[in-house]
């Protein structure tokens, strides 16, 4: 395990923790205290407050609960569809896959974010719109990565050996193929995770994610940015934990990565 | 196959791509909620005469597919419409605002790569020791840091802190411009570089185990040409990379502008869709999709150009 | 010229060792062999001499190159790179640099002061190829084309030691000859010394004055080239030669040694040999035996000289004096008659050309297969035989010609039912090339060979099919990559026979095993075959395995047969120069080979 | 083409150090908190339109300091009877073209809203006029269709800003754009213009009102708050208007930055939508009124710079009709719901829900200090068992909301265009202006008070108007369609080299500028 890895699974695991146990860790996260107003840090307040009186670190263990849930589902989304049209792309071919591929490649010739933007600004944003476009924006990516390892799969002799035996498509497709490039797919899933949190972070930042309030990290930050000498750290937090979660996916995800790379070389 | 053959499926490609889009917007912008004329008037009353004909100059109560075909018709007669919102040519606006979009990817581009490509292969060739783990580290932050975050980031460091840049503008002339755009554009470059570190290190770390290497290594070749082979081998996932990154900034750039408030293409993008003004959003979509049809174009050109079998159509073995 | 002392060679990271203690010396002008099966840690030791190693392996120990002690100094290496010492390399597809012209990267090893101009043609006409291959991409050359391209880059500094990993292991049977033959021609022409990497030993014992034998990691075994030839002091050397199955008659048992070639790790501190040693006594699991002077074991020889040196014979088998003497090459026999039968294949005028390809893979190919009876299918590389194969079992599609599986006509799958879908299959299984890949490497050996079962309608006894091929059913376990290379192929083998097909296709089912383990394969086929009558479709393009197992042979040339017939009379008395090309492309072990 | 372009694109940003104290100021560089895509006010419905045309363009009347109607371009007035207005206008003013200002060109100005079909934001308050003729070289004689007092207030730049006959000819529909500009008779004229960039002005020199101090006034949108706080800090701009009360204290801590602050007669109201369940029972929106706590959003979300809203005008608003201390003693009399949690769940217990509902509120993305006070609201509402989801919108969506009445519950956030007390008090209140794009976004609709308020419409008395709104207002707060929440302030900053004299709520009504100086 590289030297990044552990600090990166240790970040992790923490906003994995914030994110499922917040209500518990930080109940009344949200709790105002307009009389107090922003402050900087101090005694009661490590990381100071927010403009509505609310303790930054606090709002920072709850923001999880709304930054890692979303881009979890834009992961998983974007992974469900891309596995299930990258598989039958790979596997089956013909027009299967120049359909598939064309859908591809015209999500790509888009820019995700703008689009995003475009969607969410013109519907009027909101949390469930922002994923829906984000998992239709992220599945070509996977589509494409699933396609590419089914295809590489697809003559191997083991895959023939199982079609000489008459086993069924789907059979073969979900219980040969898919257990040898699911790795390749989840190392694709963290790196998305990534992405959708940047995104999800980047739009709420624009005022397009989550309802106004919402301790999401994005929003925090955009909400205080206004603030930013009265007390910068409502601002440098969000945004740290925004990079660190990202990189600490991105680290992971790369980790994956080369494992499976790895195994492919050691035949 | 010819060049010819090439770029008429790559233009038909393009056609089809902004076709499905205008399409795509068009009706997004039709179902959005909000009305032009509520936001022509603002909270201020209105009588019901001056909202009919409001109406019927911007021919909101036909039919969608009529107002479809009417905006349809006018592009293609080289018509982009008028902006609702400002009342200019929508092909003035975008030429206006253009330019400086195009210099900010242009500028964050070119940062990236001044900062991207030497430490992805500095990280590359010292594979595993602590300078790669950093080059490594750096890329990652750099590409898991959302582009306003960097924004904010170097405006309170260097236009605030230290006063070297200044914090918002677009200056005059050329150094000028070059100085007020240094902030965005590095908040732009800084996802780019760490895309670019990752990919270059890696494509550079494989072409360094491939057969190849060693071969030229063991009949004696200096290191420099050695590394000019390997280097060359790897500019094809770095092509892949900076396709993946021009669009990627194009899309960065409307964060960016919206910090460091800057007349640009992405905040006339943000400005102009809250305001439904469809010429102008509709224009937006088809200039982004051809400039991005073109940056993958160059990039395929790229490939031919470093890859002989692309260009010679030999399989890859 | 060139001596490693105690090379050792290790991965930190993983706290392995892959090489140890291997030492040996080429004196200037000689020709040595490094011998050994696939892992055995040949590539390892030459990257070791040249200071090559992959990123994550170091070394130790000593090297000198010249005269000079270069482990120590990587720059004096580096400097002698080229000039003094020059290294080709196994897989001609991948060693040149696929964006340079072949010209160029030939010019960029030459010296500062030699002209391009001159030299580049020079070298190209050295290594017989026409002046405007320097123009060429890589990817423009064959295989061939490209080993000699690589042979022309590596003598561009004219090094005095050339160093070739298996230069043509990657090359069709005749190419592979005419390469080696230049080789040889060319260092004999320049008087370079020459260190040849192998894993056949009578391309060894034919090309190089003095052979290395090594095998897991160590050197087993160290001679002339003809005393080895004639006699071998290590039981492992014994082995390799007879598992190497001649070309010119057929065996009535192919030697096959148990077991599979183990890690280095895996035989510490022992010999790596004992497990699958005839011979072996407790004190070979004692310690790792040492490389040491061998004395003749009648002792008719006098005890060579104390310290290693050229012309000695060394070995490291703890009996190395005490082992008896080898026993003559057994005789040849030959192939039993069979009786004429109702074929279970019959392919008529098959013909197949890839889209996007203009030359057919198949040009009209028809032949038979009779139940019990083994066909072999031989051919270089490109002639057609995968196809073929790949068309009876229905995985590819012909253009035109008929397949009769059983007597049902199999010629298109897609337009049969599925009962005769299941049919054919049920009639016809196959086997592949690819050990490493053949399995699903996500399964575990038992769940496939359930699976198979099941498809084929019979009783889930993975334990009783797994015996069949004669593997542990503890192995039912395992996933593939716990097994070795030969236990793979046997699992397929097994998962292939097990709804009993009558027709088994088998696309070169042992070319990538190791020589020690292909016989044990072979006897497993030539086994199943009488037990369960199948008919054996067998291709491959080593004539020499054709001889020991086949009953007829057909062979393929550019998609076309040109000659079939019983295979003790086409290989006694070939009809067409081609099958004469391939027969003559098998190394005898003799001195004159390749020519 | 691109290297001109993009020269004039970034040309002009405000950043050159115009050295402070160099004999005075030569340039003013101005911060806008909004971008404006258009310079015409009649066709963007934003307030910062108006800062810039009011230095170029002036209307017939203008406001003066105490919120009464001062001579403009109109040296005087009259009310010829209820339904006649005649306006002399001053003599030698000149537009910044040279051209003299004549009454066909007020004519021509005026007929841009008043004729049919118009369809400029202005329209609305023209449609009660009946005549507009030029009844000499200098005189504008208007007849309306119906008597309305209101209507004094028309002609000032909330709803009217002069330019020449002939521009109107010339430009069309291009007034405003960065090709056609704006003419006018202000102390400015417009040199450059780039949508949601930037615009810079020239001095007239030929303005009837004196010489302006600055040469030139760079103005640049920048809507990103925290990059116009740095931009200050960095000394690249002047001026910054509406700086937001979340960030005074910042601003007030960069050295030498004047902050001046003033009420801007803005009303922000939460209103109830009477004709929708659950909101149509008194009871409710008496249980919610309660739980806004006014005293709390001021001092903390506003900073304190803001007033909590006895009732819909400012109290600026009256200046032509009652006396401050009038003001008091009538806002005295109006009822008002204080924050008190406990009157809040009684109130509710009252109600045909007792035990609470849910229901959105949304506010636009450029109020954000709205989003603020709703969070406030929809926190103590949890403690009532009422959930308020608090929403961001587009700034577009939030008008189209208002205007489609489809909510339960509204901020509604009101600028006055002018001094008039009746202007939102007419909208909100008069029955006739519910349903569907009506101004009265509570569906108010009380024929007691709509009595009134059409009374005081055809008033010609200033006294007696006021005491009839007076009593509309009272009457209507017991109905509590409307919960005000305060009434604005703007803050706006001088950097070191400037200053203003006379800054209060009418400020930037008319040529600001010109009362900016040097330091
Ligand atoms: N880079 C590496 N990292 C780890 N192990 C390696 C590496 N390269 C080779 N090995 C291991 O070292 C052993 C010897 O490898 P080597 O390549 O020298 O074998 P070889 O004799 O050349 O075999 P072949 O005939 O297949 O080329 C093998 O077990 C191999 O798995
Ligand atoms: N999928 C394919 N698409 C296009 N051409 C193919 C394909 N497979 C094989 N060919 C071509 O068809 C010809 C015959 O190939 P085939 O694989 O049958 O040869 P082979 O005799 O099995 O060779 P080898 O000994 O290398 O396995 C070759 O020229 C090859 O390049
Ligand atoms: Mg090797
Ligand atoms: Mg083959």
């Amino acid at each position: 395990m590289p030297l990044g890895v552990v600090p990166a699974l240790a970040v992790l695991v923490a906003v994995g923790v914030a994110a499922a146990f917040a209500p518990w860790l930080v109940p009344g996260a949200t709790a105002q205290d307009l009389m107090t107003g922003i402050t900087g840090p101090g005694p009661g307040h490590p990381l100071g407050t927010d403009d509505l009186g609310r303790d930054v670190l606090h709002l920072l263990v709850a923001g999880a609960r709304t930054a890692v849930p979303g881009a979890l589902a834009v992961a998983a989304g974007s992974m469900l569809i891309g596995n299930l049209v990258g598989l039958a792309a790979g596997y089956f071919g013909g027009w299967v896959d120049t359909v598939a591929m064309r859908w591809a490649d015209l999500m790509f010739s888009l820019p995700a974010l703008l689009v995003a933007i475009v969607v969410a600004g013109v519907l009027g944003g909101g949390y469930a719109l922002a994923i829906a476009v984000l998992v239709v924006l992220f599945a070509p990516t996977d589509t494409r990565v699933v396609r590419g390892a089914a295809l590489e799969q697809r003559h191997r002799p083991y895959v023939e050996a199982a079609l000489l035996k008459n086993l069924s498509s789907w059979r073969i497709m979900t219980r040969h193929i898919w257990p040898n490039i699911a790795s390749v797919s989840l190392a694709g899933a963290f790196v998305n995770f990534a992405y959708a949190l940047v995104s999800l972070s980047s739009l709420s930042f624009l005022g397009l994610g989550v309802p106004a309030g919402s301790p999401d990290w994005g929003r925090t930050l955009a909400d205080n940015r206004t603030q930013l000498l009265a007390n910068p750290w409502a601002v440098i937090a969000p945004g740290l934990a925004i990079i660190a979660t990202a990189a600490a996916l991105n680290v992971v995800g790369d980790w994956l990565h080369e494992r499976v790379d790895r195994r492919g070389r050691a035949r | 196959m010819g060049w010819a053959r090439f770029l008429l499926r790559r233009l038909a490609g393009t056609v089809v791509v902004v076709l499905v889009l205008s399409v795509g917007v068009f009706g997004l912008l039709y179902l959005a909620p909000g009305s032009i004329q509520q936001t022509l008037l603002g909270t201020r009353p209105a009588t019901a005469e001056t909202i009919a004909a409001i109406q019927a100059r911007y021919h909101l109560n036909d039919p969608v597919t009529v107002q479809y075909l009417r905006w349809f018709g006018g592009v293609l007669h080289g018509d982009l419409g008028t902006s609702i919102r400002t009342g200019v040519p929508v092909a003035d606006m975008l030429g206006q605002r253009l330019p400086l979009t195009l210099a900010l990817t242009g500028y964050g581009t070119l940062l990236a790569a001044l900062a991207g490509l030497p430490l992805g292969v500095l990280g590359a060739l010292r594979r595993g020791r602590a300078t790669d783990r950093l080059v490594v580290t750096a890329g990652v932050v750099g590409l898991s840091a959302p582009p306003f975050a960097v924004g904010l980031l170097l405006l309170v460091v260097f236009a605030l802190g230290l006063g070297w840049f200044p914090v918002y503008g677009t200056g005059e002339g050329f150094g000028g411009s070059l100085w007020h755009l240094t902030l965005p554009a590095a908040a732009l470059a800084a996802g780019a570089a760490g895309m670019l570190v990752r990919f270059s290190r890696a494509a550079l770390v494989r072409e360094l185990e491939q057969d190849y290497v060693v071969f030229a290594r063991a009949r004696g070749l200096s290191g420099p040409v050695v590394l000019g082979y390997a280097m060359r081998n790897s500019l094809v996932p770095v092509l892949t990379a900076a396709g993946l990154i021009v669009t990627g900034m194009l899309a960065g750039t409307v964060l960016v502008e919206v910090t460091f408030a800057l007349p640009g293409l992405g905040s006339l993008l943000v400005d102009s869709v809250t305001f439904k003004d469809v010429p102008v959003v509709q224009a937006l979509a088809l200039l982004l999709t051809l400039l991005i049809a073109a940056v993958n174009l160059l990039v395929d050109v790229g490939y031919s150009l470093v890859d002989p079998r692309v260009r010679l159509g030999g399989g890859v073995s | 010229m060139l001596r490693a002392q105690g090379l050792t060679v290790g991965q930190p990271a993983s706290g392995r060792t892959l090489l140890s203690d291997v030492s040996f010396e080429v004196a200037p002008g000689e020709s040595v062999a490094i011998v050994g099966e696939s892992g055995s840690g040949k590539s390892l030791t030459v990257r070791a001499l040249l200071g090559l190693l992959p990123a994550g392996l170091e070394q130790s120990g000593q090297v000198v190159i010249d005269g000079q002690r270069v482990d120590d100094d990587p720059r004096a290496l580096r400097r002698l790179r080229g000039g003094t010492v020059s290294l080709l390399m196994q897989d001609p597809f991948t060693l040149l640099n696929p964006l340079r012209k072949a010209g160029r990267q030939i010019a960029d090893g030459l010296p500062a002061d030699a002209d391009p101009k001159s030299e580049v043609p020079r070298l190209l006409a050295e290594v017989g190829l026409a002046a405007e291959v320097a123009g060429r991409y890589p990817f423009q050359l064959s295989g061939g084309m490209r080993q000699r391209v690589g042979l022309a880059a590596a003598l561009a500094a004219a090094p005095r030691i050339l160093v070739a990993d298996e230069p043509t292991t990657a090359l069709d049977a005749t190419t592979q000859r005419e390469v080696l033959a230049l080789i040889r021609g060319v260092q004999r022409a320049r008087d370079m010394t020459f260190l040849l990497i192998t894993h056949d030993l009578r391309l060894a014992f034919s090309m190089c004055d003095r052979v290395v034998v090594m095998y897991a990691g160590r050197i087993m075994e160290v001679g002339p080239a003809g005393a080895l030839r004639e006699e071998q002091r290590h039981p492992y050397t014994r082995a390799l030669l007879a598992a190497e199955p001649p070309a010119d008659r057929r065996l009535a048992v192919i030697p096959a040694v148990p077991g599979s070639v183990p890690a280095h790790d895996a035989v510490a501190g022992r010999c790596g040999f004992a497990d699958r040693c005839a011979h072996a006594v407790a004190e070979c699991r004692a310690g790792t035996p040492t490389l040491k002077p061998a004395p003749t074991p009648l002792g008719s020889a006098p005890t060579g000289p104390a310290a290693p040196g050229y012309g000695g014979r060394l070995s490291a088998c703890v009996l190395a004096g005490e082992l008896p003497a080898a026993p003559p090459p057994p005789p040849g026999v030959t192939a039993p008659v069979r009786a004429p039968a109702a074929p279970v294949l019959d392919v008529r005028d098959l013909r197949k050309t890839y889209p996007g390809t203009t030359r057919p893979a198949l040009a009209g190919v028809g032949l038979t297969v009779a139940p019990g009876e083994i066909v072999a299918v031989v051919g270089e590389s490109g002639s057609g035989k995968t196809t073929l194969a790949r068309c009876v079992t229905g995985l590819e599609r012909p253009d035109a010609g008929t397949i009769l599986l059983g007597g049902a006509d199999c010629s298109d799958y897609a337009g049969m039912s599925r009962q005769a879908v299941r049919q054919a299959r049920r009639t016809a299984q196959m086997i592949f090339q690819d050990p490493y890949s053949t399995l699903n490497p996500a399964r575990t050996v038992g769940a496939t060979l359930k699976e198979a079962l099941v498809a084929d309608g019979r009783p889930a006894d993975v334990g009783g099919l797994l015996e069949l091929v004669g593997l542990d059913p503890a192995l039912a376990a395992l996933r593939p990559a716990n097994l070795s290379g030969g236990e793979r192929q046997r699992v397929a083998i097994a998962r292939a026979v097990a709804g009993e097909p009558r027709l088994l296709v088998c696309d070169e089912p042992v070319s990538a095993l190791d020589v020690s383990v292909q016989a044990q394969v072979l006897t497993l086929l030539a086994g199943l075959r009488e037990r369960l009558s199948m008919g054996l479709l067998f291709i491959t393009h080593d004539l020499a395995v054709v001889r020991q197992l086949a009953d007829r042979l057909y062979v393929l040339r550019a998609g076309e047969c040109v000659e079939s017939g019983q295979v003790d009379q086409v290989l006694d008395d070939p009809g067409h120069a081609y099958t004469r090309e391939l027969l003559a492309s098998v190394p005898d072990g003799a001195g004159g080979w390749p020519g | 083409a691109v290297l001109p372009a993009f020269l004039a694109a970034c040309g002009s940003a405000g950043d050159t150090p115009a050295a402070p104290g160099q004999s005075g100021l030569d340039v003013l560089r101005v911060a806008l908190p909004s971008s404006i895509g258009t310079l015409d006010a009649a066709k963007e419905a934003g307030i910062m339109n108006y800062v810039v045309a009011l230095l170029v363009q002036e209307a017939l009347v203008g406001v003066g300091q105490d919120g009464s109607l001062q001579p403009s371009l109109a040296e005087s007035w009259t009310r010829k009877d209820a339904k006649t207005y005649v306006y002399e206008l001053r003599s030698g003013v000149t537009f910044s073209d040279g051209s003299a200002l004549t009454a066909e060109d007020v004519v021509a100005s005026l007929g841009l809203h008043a004729r049919k079909g118009s369809t400029t934001a202005f329209a609305y308050a023209y449609a009660n006029v009946d005549t507009i003729e030029a009844t000499g070289p200098a005189q504008v004689t208007i007849t309306l269709k119906s008597p309305d007092a209101s209507f004094a207030w028309t002609p000032s730049p909330g709803t009217l800003l002069v330019t020449s006959a002939k521009f109107i000819e010339a430009t069309g529909e291009r007034i405003g754009t960065p090709e056609g500009r704006l003419l006018g008779t202000g102390p400015y004229k417009v040199a450059e213009f780039a949508p949601d960039s930037h615009v810079t002005l020239e001095r007239n020199d030929a303005w009837w009102g004196g010489k302006a101090p600055f040469r030139q006034i760079k103005i640049d949108f920048i809507p990103e708050e925290s990059t116009r706080l740095l931009a200050m800090r960095g000394d690249s701009v002047d001026v910054a208007l509406n700086v937001p009360a979340e960030q005074i204290d910042q601003w007030q801590t960069i050295p030498d930055v004047q902050l001046k602050t003033a009420g801007d007669r803005s009303l922000v109201t939460l209103a109830f939508n009477t004709a929708k369940k659950p909101w149509n029972d008194v009871h409710v929106r008496r249980a919610v009124a309660h739980a806004v706590d006014r005293e709390g959003i001021v001092k903390s979300v506003l900073r304190g710079h803001g007033q909590v809203a006895a009732t819909i005008p400012d109290p600026a608003q009256w200046g032509g009709a009652l006396t401050a201390g009038e003001v008091t003693g009538l806002y005295a009399t109006i009822p008002q719901y204080g924050f008190d949690l406990a009157k809040a769940k009684a109130e509710l217990a009252q109600s045909a829900t007792p035990e609470g509902f849910s229901d959105v509120l949304t506010y636009p993305s450029s109020g954000p200090q709205l989003g603020r006070a709703a969070l406030t609201l929809a926190e103590n509402l949890k403690g009532l068992g009422i959930t308020l989801e608090v929403k961001e919108v587009p700034l577009e969506q939030w008008i189209a909301d208002l205007g489609k009445h489809g909510s339960g519950i509204y901020l509604g956030w009101y600028f006055a265009t002018t001094g008039d007390p009746a202007e939102y008090v007419q909208q909100l209140l008069h029955g006739s202006a519910v349903g569907q794009n009506g101004t009265n976004i509570a569906e108010y609709d009380n024929d007691e008070v709509t009595g009134l308020l059409d009374r005081a419409k055809s008033s010609t008395d200033d006294a007696a108007r006021a005491k009839l709104l007076g009593e509309a207002l009272v009457k209507a707060a017991a109905d509590v369609p409307y919960q005000p929440l305060w009434w604005g302030e703007s803050a706006t900053a001088f950097g070191k080299g400037v200053t203003a004299d006379g800054f209060g709520p009418y400020f930037f009504v008319g040529p600001w500028a010109a009362k900016v100086a040097a330091r």
